[in-house]
Formats: structure tokens, C-alpha cells, sequence
């Protein structure tokens, strides 16, 4: 039996690794049930959940990209009384974590989302302020320190649980961000969300996209990902969630390294059903062979 | 998800048409047309997983047939014997095969997951098919040789069977024989129009829809589409689904 | 022969096509000699010069990323007397024009490097305010409009030539950006400048580049800075030059469509050091099959 | 720029050395021991070209000699003989072989390129090689049986020849025989002691330096280094450099 421990806290949440998904790449958790092993997962954090139901964008939602895929699925979702009725008792059995991502229209969203969530079964939410899909919120929260922290604090203001944010990459200063946010009051951060790109079909001459931008995710944001993580880390001492591009165990790696007390998998899910067990499988190899016992002991520890 | 290793691999239609032999180490016998895989293109270049249908099923190997069409399946068409591929599959749900007198009826790429489909009906089903013209037939017509009962043809230049579209030549089909269901696979124009016929003539339609797809699990939402019944995820809930409910 | 022309005009300067070479990927020219040909190249835009020579970040200057680079090479140079006596006069025989991409620590140096370059030999000024590697200048001028505004006016004011600025894509608005140029009276925009990105050696858990984050490049940025042009596009009415990431004639395509009026190839040119002339090649016979006869029919058609 | 055909492709090494005879359709007589290529790994994966030394060329057959390292050598060493593969080069400036009695000092997968400096030399250059242990001194030993005088051997380990680093028996050697220039290619480490040693003997030496590379062409600056005459490229202006004007 390995000696070594993947067991962390993240934001008071006891987990079992500080392995979790990315919202919108790992739908309910349920879709992977027949690859994911949710004793290894640290958290599940479903996707992004609005006040009524979604329907999303039109015409095509995906592309792929160099080492990337550029999303506008515009936040479709069945609404968050659906999610709390059906789909919540129905993933409680896989005693894992559930973090649920929220989108508002207002501020004022945010917090009756915050409300209606602070109930057992749901372990922490996540506020997508930086969802590159959508018209309204999305966003617009996301790229201004002062509407951020609005939503922070209706969100606080509304639900005993841990507020984490999510950071938009789309920021001049992600530090700048990172801080308003501590100072509002979230419990933690996580970051990245998609970078706005966009592609064009050379023989329609039209965008690839229904929605004409999309978000990107994958590889090719990695660098992007990490360097803010590092930036995030030495600005502010509230617990990361990193993610962006994570394919295997020597990414998460670099993020741990970076700073992020745990990492989220996204795009990987969609290459690898399995990712999430194959980076647990080999973060415990690496903790070995660094003759490290506890993931704790990787954390930040970038030698500059 | 299991790790094939390709068994063969060639070009079967002039028109950069490729048939792929895989071999996953897994009994197939359960496989139901009109399900497809999750194949990733190997040597890493390409991200996501492309979308193929079953074509074929037999012992532990795959058929899929497929055609070039942009960077994956360019990337797809240079591997090689022995070279191991990762499929993950079969996904969704295929076509329901209660029926007595079934026409199965297809369109270029479409015509190839009929082909496990017309072995499942062992022999007892036709099939309209229908391509541009008569150098586009050339892969489908040995391989439907002895599976179906009638064949029937349609080029759009006129260069083999009749001249135009499926669509066009099914009433006739319809009216001369008594089919009791029909199973679409084709570019959307054409299974919308031979639904439409289909529904004219009193007679239970499937069709089988395509969509970009990334993770063929059901949980990134790429692929939803309305239906009469709702939102609907074409890798989970279809790929194959009663034309009545998607053409509304 | 071809009846369709890639001959254009770029703010005033006349050009054989619309390729460029991007600053820094192309040396001064004279290392591709063997494999560019000088008459279907636009312009050379040669790398980043400044008042005193400069030796550049010590340490690792480059990193491979999915499906792009990181580089700190910090601006290495001999400096902008040497430029003007020993390499314009050996790479005026090129009979191509020359654009100098500069960089200043203060307002002042920009002005100053824009007043000696205001010779023959010289067809335009690129002002890179926004290089992420390093510490003075660099990327401070570039993500704050009046700063960036400030070197505009400093340029223009002692050069008669045009002066194009280059944007950086590290800002929350590219657009906001580009508007600032125009009013400050920049002729033309360049866009993007690299993405700041970071890797990580995991097995002796520190960075890999000696200057810890670098700018990331190449394919994985296409999407990104594809969208940017677009957002310019619609912004202001200066030409662009487009780049990042454009690796082929399809991409290039892809950001005439999306309203560059010229662009700049870089990474690729150390991928495959014919770069330029493959796309010209290509881009003639898309044209032509296109039914087009001038790449100026090409550009800003994308159909929204 | 050339595309060659690989010819031989196999393992030589235990530690995971690889041997690339490459074809690339034009005479190699006039490269340079010393030269390197930058090599394109094929199937798209790997963005940036790889520097290799040339170990050795024939007619139109170049050989590259590679150990596994990082993301580029292992995907290097999954493709197959028939593969086409891109190649530029030759590139920089080789080893100076006016000399009359040469000395090679080669350690580790630095022993490749001197391969072709002791052909250059017909059969009158004696080496010095170093390794970590006899293992790794599977593939030289073969490939420089008949083409060099005198070989000399250390083994970190002592498991073969001398004990301890090619420096430490590097004096004893050049003290015993009249050599008037060293060649040496190794860890940057390996070269600098040696260089030390030849200074000390009043011996001319010159080394040849790894740097991280983009273009290979003197374009991009990945590779200047600080020298005694200036900065210098590494891909340019060596990789070969007197040792004085590097190690000062
Ligand atoms: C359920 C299903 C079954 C399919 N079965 C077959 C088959 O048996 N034979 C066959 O030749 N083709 C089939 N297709 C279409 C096939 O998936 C595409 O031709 C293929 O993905 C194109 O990839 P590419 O990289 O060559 O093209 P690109 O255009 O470069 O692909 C870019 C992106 O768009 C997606 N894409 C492009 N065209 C389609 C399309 N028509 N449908 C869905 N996604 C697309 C790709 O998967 C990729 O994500 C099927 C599609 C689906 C959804
Ligand atoms: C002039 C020259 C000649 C060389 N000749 C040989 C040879 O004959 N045989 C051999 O096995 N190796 C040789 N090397 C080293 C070889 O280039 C690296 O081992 C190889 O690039 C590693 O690539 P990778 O993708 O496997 O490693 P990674 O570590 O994944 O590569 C990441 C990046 O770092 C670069 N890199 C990593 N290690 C080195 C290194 N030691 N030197 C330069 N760049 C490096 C890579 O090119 C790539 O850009 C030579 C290097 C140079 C500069
Ligand atoms: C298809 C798709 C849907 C996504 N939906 C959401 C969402 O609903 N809410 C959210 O906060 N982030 C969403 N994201 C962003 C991811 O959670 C993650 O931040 C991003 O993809 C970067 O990680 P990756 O590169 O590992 O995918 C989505 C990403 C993808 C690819
Ligand atoms: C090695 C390297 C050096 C560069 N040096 C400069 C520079 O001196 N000045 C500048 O404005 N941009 C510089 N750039 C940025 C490029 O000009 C270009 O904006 C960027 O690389 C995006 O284009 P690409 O993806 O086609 O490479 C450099 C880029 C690279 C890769
Ligand atoms: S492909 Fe992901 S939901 Fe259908
Ligand atoms: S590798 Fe580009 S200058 Fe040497």
C-alpha cells in the first residue's frame, strides 16, 4: 500500500484529492459513471446553473482548434429548481463533493441562486462571472473589480456555504481581480475560464460558430493558465482551484507547483473519459518518487 | 473505451472514401446499428475525438467507413496497419428494428452504418441508395451485394439508376411494395424529405442525425437539438431518433 | 499566368503582398535568404531595436508549448546606431520594405528612436509597447491607453514616416486599446504581441524560462488573436496587420476575412522557414479559385 | 531544406539511443563533422524543429544518433522506415580539422557527431570516450571499431575501461601521446574540465555547445551565449567554438 495521501482541504471542504472537474466538462457527474471513480475525485462541480432554464446558443457550439476547442454553448441548463429536485438527490449517492457553478442576469441573481443552493448536498458554490457565452452577466461581471465584488457579496450574503470565484482570464491584471475578490469576501478563487477566440470557415466565409466567439480551453491556454495561477498565488492567500488545459499528472503538477491548492479537469474529460483516475493514478506515482507524502507538500513550492 | 489495433485499411471509394478494420478485443455481437464510436485519431495532433458509426461488426472487429473531410479524418486516413487507435464506444442509441418490411434508404457517407443494419435484418430488408453519381457508388454496391433482398438506385447526375434525389424515387418505391418502416441515414436535407414522404405514406420513420460532437457522453451539450419532446442530446439520446420527433 | 494580384497598399507604403514577417521571427531578413523570396514578401519587419544594444534574458530563452512557444529573449539587440549603419544599408539590396519594430524605456526614447529612423531605407516605425519580457517599457505602455497614447504622439511628432502601434492582447478590452491609438493618430495598428504564458519543469520544480513567464505564440494563440482583429476591426477604421499564430494560407485567410489588411507570419518561420512563400502561393490560388482577382476583395468579408 | 525518407530506424542503445539513416535525396559530402540539422518531428504533434547532430553521412544518407529525452525524441521514436521527414540543414559551422594529430573526447550521446569527425580524419584520430556505465557503451563501441586508432574508455562506475570522468584520464593522455588539437562533445560540464585539461597542455580544443533552438538560422536569439569575442548564436556561429572563446 502507497504511503502517500492525496487527502487535502480545500476552503474548510474535506476532500478526498484535489482532483476535481471543470464546470460544463463533466455535466452531472453522472455521464461518467462508467469511467470516473468518484471515491478519487476531489469534488464534482456540475455545470453552470442559471435561475430558469437555458436553452443556450444556436447553430454549431463547438470547434476544435491547435491543441484547443472553442466552446459557445451559452450556458444551457435545465434551471436551478430542476437541478435541486432531480438531479442533486440523484448524484448525493456517489459521495463526492458537489460544487455547483452559477450564472446570473443581475447581482441580485447571484444571491436568490446563493439561497436556493445553501442547502445539504451542495458542498460549495461556484460564481461564473466569466462565462464568454452569454449576453447577460457572464461575463460583464467578470472584467470589473466593483461588479465582481457585487456578486461576491450578494452571494455571501445569501448561503453559509464557501463562495468561490471564478476568474475570467480576460483581464489586463488577474492579480488586480484576484485581490478585489479577497477583499469582497469569496472564500476562494478558481481560474481559468475561457479565453474569447473565435474561428472562421474560410470556404462559407463565416464564423465557425453560431455564436461567432466562443470560449477556449485546452492545451494551448495552458501556459496562459498557469502563468495567472502563479500570479493569483503570490497576490492574494485564498485556496486556488487551477485549471485550463490539464491533460495529465504532470500538468496538475505545474499548477500545484504554481500554486493551486487543487485542480479542476476540463477539455481532458472529452479526450479521456478516464483523465481524472489516470492523474490521480500518477500524481500519487510522482508524490512517490518526489518521496513526498501528503500533496500538501507540493503546493506552491515553485523555486524560483 | 477500448484500444484497438487496425487489422486493415484502405481506400474503398474514388471519392476519398476509406474503410477502417479494427480490431478492439471485444465482443461486438451487442453492437446495434446505427450506434457510433468516439474514435481518437492517433499521434496526438488532433484533440477531440471524431464521431463514426458502426458500419460493421463482427467477432472483435470494427468497420467504420469514412470519408475525408477536413484535419481528422485527413490525419486519420495516413495511419496504418498495426497501429493501435482508441475507440470509445458503441455510444447512443441505433436504430429499433421491430418491423416486418423494412426499406432501408441512404445518402453518400450515410449508406455506411446501413450496412450492419441490413445485416441485422439478415437479408430480409431493401435498400434505396442514393449518390452523386455513378463513380460514387463504387463502395457501397459489393458491400450490400448479398446482404439485402432489392437494391434500388438514385444518382444525381443520372450516371446510375434513377436520375435525382432518394426523396424523389421513394413514393414510387412506397406505393409499389408494402414497407412497414424506413431508416433514413443521409445529409439532413435528404432525410427530412424522405421523412416527409414516409409520413405521407402512413409509415414509421428513423433517421439518424449528425452533430459536432466532444464528449459523446452527453454531458458537454454540443450536440442538443430541439425536438417536439423537448432538448435532446443527439450523442445520448440518438443518434438515431423517430423523424417525427425531430422534423417538426 | 495568374491574373489575380496580391500587390497592396498598406497606410501609404505600396506593397507586393499583404505578408509580412512579424518582429523578432525573422531576424533582419538576411538569415532567410535562402529560403524567402524578398519579391512577394510585404514588408520585413525586423526585430524588436532600442537606443543602447541590449544582451537580453540570461538562462533557457524558449519553451514548447501544445501547439506553440514560449520566448523571453528580452529584446536582445545591437541597437538602434548599428541597425542604421550596418544592417539597413546590407538589407536595402532586398528591394523590400523595411519596418523597424522598436521599443524605448521612457516617452522620450520613443521619440528619440522614431527621430533617427526617420531615414531613407526605413518605409515605417512599429512601436512595440507591449513585449512581455521586459521589465522597463515593454508591456506597461501597452495596457494602459494613455500611456500608450503618450508614446503614439512622441513617435509621430518626430517622424514623418507612418507609425503603426502593436497591441497587446494581455488586456481586458483590445478594442478600448485600439480606439486610443486611433486618437492618438497612430496610421495603423499591429496585432497581436504574445500572450504572457509560463511553463514549469516538473522534475526540478522551477520555471522553465530563465525569465519565469514568457510570451506564448504560434498556433495555440491563432484563436485568440483572430478574435482581436475582428473586435478591432469593428473598433476603428486604421489598417491592421494581423498575426498570431498563422501558420498557412487558411489562417492568414482567416484573418483577412476577419478585416487584417495585411499580416505577419511569425512562429512558423521557424517551423518551416518557407513559410512566407508557401502562403503567398496558396493565397494565389485560393483567390483564384475563389473567382477573386485582388486580395483587397477579401478583406473584412466575413459574413456575420 | 530537404525531405528525406527514413531508411533504418532502430534502437542501438540500451538507454534508450536510437540510430535515424535518413535519405534525403542530395550528396552529403561536403557536410561538416560538427553540423547539425534541425529535424521537424513528423505527424504534426511537435511544433518546433529538434536540433541533431550529424553522426554521419553517405551519398545521399544522412544518420542521426538520439537519445529519448522529452516530448519531441519520444514521439521521434515511434515513426516507422518509409516515413517521410523533414530536414534543414546542414546547419553551423563543424569541427576544424586542420591538425595533424587529433584527439576526439566524446561523452555520453556527445560521442555521436565524432563518429563523423573520425571518418574525416581516415582512420588516424584516436578517442577518448566516457560513459556512465558499460551499458551505455553498447552503441559507440561498434560504430567507431574500425575508423579510429586508439580508443580509450572511462565508466563513471568503472564497470568498463578507466574509472571516473574523461577529464581525470584526460592528462595521463595527453601527457603519453603528442596530440596537437582535442575535439571534444559532451555535457557542458565534460567539455569545460576537458578544455581546461588541453589549455593547461597548451592543446588547441574545440567544443561543440547544446542551446535551446528555434530557427537554427540566427534569427530568433533563443541560442546567444556570451562569448570572449561578443555574443554569438550557437546555431549560427557554432555549435563548434575554439574552447577559449567560449570558457573564459
Ligand atoms: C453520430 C455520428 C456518426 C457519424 N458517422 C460517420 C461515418 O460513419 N462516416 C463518416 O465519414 N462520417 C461520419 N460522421 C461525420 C464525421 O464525424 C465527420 O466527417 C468528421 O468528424 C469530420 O472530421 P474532420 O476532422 O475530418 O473535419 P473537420 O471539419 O476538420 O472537423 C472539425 C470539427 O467538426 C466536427 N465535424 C465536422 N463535420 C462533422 C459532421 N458531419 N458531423 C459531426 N461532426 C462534424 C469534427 O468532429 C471536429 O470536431 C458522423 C458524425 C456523427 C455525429
Ligand atoms: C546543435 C545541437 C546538436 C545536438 N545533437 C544531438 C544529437 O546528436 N543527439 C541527441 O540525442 N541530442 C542532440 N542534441 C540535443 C537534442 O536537441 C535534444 O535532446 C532534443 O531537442 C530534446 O527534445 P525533446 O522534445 O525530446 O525534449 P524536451 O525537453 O521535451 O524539449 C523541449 C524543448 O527543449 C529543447 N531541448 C531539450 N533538451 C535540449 C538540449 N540538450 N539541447 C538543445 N535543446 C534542447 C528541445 O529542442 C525543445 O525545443 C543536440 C542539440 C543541439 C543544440
Ligand atoms: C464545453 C464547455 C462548457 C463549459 N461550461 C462552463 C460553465 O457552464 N461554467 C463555467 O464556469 N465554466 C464552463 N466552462 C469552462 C471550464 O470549466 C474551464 O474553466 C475551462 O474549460 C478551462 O479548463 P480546460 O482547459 O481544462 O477545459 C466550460 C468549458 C467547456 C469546454
Ligand atoms: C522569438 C520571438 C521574438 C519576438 N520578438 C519580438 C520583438 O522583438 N518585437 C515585437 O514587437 N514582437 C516580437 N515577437 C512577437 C511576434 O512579432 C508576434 O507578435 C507573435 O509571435 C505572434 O505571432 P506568431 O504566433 O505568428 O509568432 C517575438 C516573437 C517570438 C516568437
Ligand atoms: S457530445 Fe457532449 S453532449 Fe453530446
Ligand atoms: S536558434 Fe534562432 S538564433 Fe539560434
Amino acid at each position: 500500500m502507497s504511503s502517500v495521501s492525496l487527502k487535502t482541504e480545500f476552503a474548510g471542504i474535506k476532500l478526498n484529492s484535489p482532483i476535481m472537474t471543470a464546470s460544463g466538462t463533466f455535466g452531472f457527474g453522472e455521464e461518467f459513471e462508467d469511467f470516473a471513480d468518484f471515491s478519487t475525485l476531489g469534488a464534482i462541480v456540475v455545470k453552470g446553473t442559471t435561475l430558469e432554464p437555458r436553452n443556450g446558443n444556436r447553430g454549431i457550439r463547438i470547434a476544435e482548434t491547435p491543441a484547443g476547442m472553442l466552446n459557445c454553448i451559452g450556458l444551457e441548463n435545465p434551471g436551478v429548481q430542476f437541478l435541486v429536485n432531480e438531479i442533486l438527490p440523484r448524484i448525493g449517492k456517489y459521495n463526492c463533493p458537489i460544487i455547483v457553478n452559477i450564472s446570473g442576469n443581475t447581482v441580485e441573481e447571484y444571491g436568490e441562486l446563493a439561497k436556493i443552493l445553501d442547502i445539504d448536498g451542495v458542498k460549495a458554490i461556484e460564481l461564473n462571472v466569466s462565462c464568454p457565452n452569454v449576453k447577460e452577466g457572464g461575463i460583464a461581471f467578470g472584467v470589473e473589480p466593483k461588479s465582481m465584488a457585487a456578486v461576491i457579496k450578494a452571494a455571501k450574503k445569501n448561503t453559509g456555504k464557501p463562495v468561490i470565484i471564478k476568474l475570467s482570464p480576460n483581464v489586463t491584471d488577474i492579480a488586480v481581480m484576484a485581490k478585489a475578490a479577497e477583499n469582497a469576501g469569496a472564500d476562494a478563487v478558481s481560474l481559468i475560464n475561457t479565453l474569447i477566440g473565435m474561428a472562421i470557415d474560410i470556404n462559407t466565409c463565416k464564423p465557425v460558430l453560431g455564436n461567432i466567439t466562443g470560449g477556449l480551453s485546452g492545451p494551448a491556454v495552458k501556459p496562459v493558465a498557469l502563468r495567472m495561477v502563479w500570479q493569483v498565488r503570490k497576490a492574494i492567500s485564498l485556496p486556488i482551484i487551477g485549471m485550463g488545459g490539464i491533460m495529465n499528472a504532470q500538468d496538475a503538477i505545474e499548477f500545484f507547483l504554481a500554486g493551486a491548492d487543487a485542480v479542476a479537469i476540463g477539455t481532458a474529460n472529452f479526450v479521456e473519459p478516464d483523465s481524472t483516475v489516470k492523474i490521480y493514478r500518477d500524481l500519487k506515482k510522482y508524490l512517490e518518487q518526489k518521496n513526498l507524502t501528503d500533496i500538501r507538500d507540493l503546493i506552491g513550492k515553485l523555486r524560483t | 473505451m477500448a484500444d484497438g489495433v487496425i487489422k486493415r485499411h484502405e481506400k474503398i471509394g474514388t471519392n476519398d472514401v476509406y474503410l477502417l478494420d479494427i480490431d478492439i478485443s471485444a465482443n461486438t455481437e451487442k453492437f446495434a446499428a446505427g450506434q457510433f464510436v468516439q474514435l481518437q485519431v492517433p499521434d496526438g495532433e488532433i484533440l477531440l475525438r471524431r464521431p463514426l458509426s458502426i458500419a460493421d461488426a463482427a467477432g472483435s472487429n470494427l468497420i467504420l467507413i469514412y470519408r475525408v473531410i477536413g484535419k481528422g479524418t485527413k490525419r486519420l486516413a495516413k495511419t496504418s496497419v498495426g497501429q493501435k487507435v482508441s475507440i470509445m464506444g458503441p455510444l447512443g442509441n441505433g436504430f429499433d428494428l421491430a418491423c416486418k418490411k423494412p426499406l432501408l434508404v441512404g445518402g453518400g457517407l450515410g449508406i455506411a452504418p446501413l450496412l450492419l443494419l441490413a445485416k441485422r435484418f439478415a437479408g430480409k430488408a431493401d435498400i434505396l441508395m442514393g449518390c452523386k453519381n455513378v463513380e460514387e457508388m463504387d463502395w457501397p454496391l459489393p458491400l450490400f451485394k448479398n446482404i439485402v433482398k432489392n437494391t434500388f438506385i438514385t444518382t444525381d447526375d443520372g450516371s446510375m439508376g434513377m436520375r435525382g434525389f432518394v426523396s424523389e424515387y421513394l413514393p414510387e418505391i412506397l406505393t409499389a411494395e408494402s414497407y412497414d418502416k424506413i431508416f433514413v441515414c443521409g445529409p439532413e436535407i435528404m432525410m427530412r424529405s424522405s421523412a416527409e414522404v414516409a409520413v405521407r405514406h402512413g409509415i414509421i420513420c428513423e433517421v439518424s442525425l449528425e452533430k459536432r460532437m466532444a464528449c459523446g457522453l452527453g454531458a458537454c451539450l454540443s450536440c442538443t437539438i430541439e425536438t417536439k419532446c423537448g432538448r435532446k442530446k443527439v450523442c445520448k439520446n440518438g443518434p438515431v431518433f423517430e423523424s417525427r420527433e425531430v422534423f417538426f
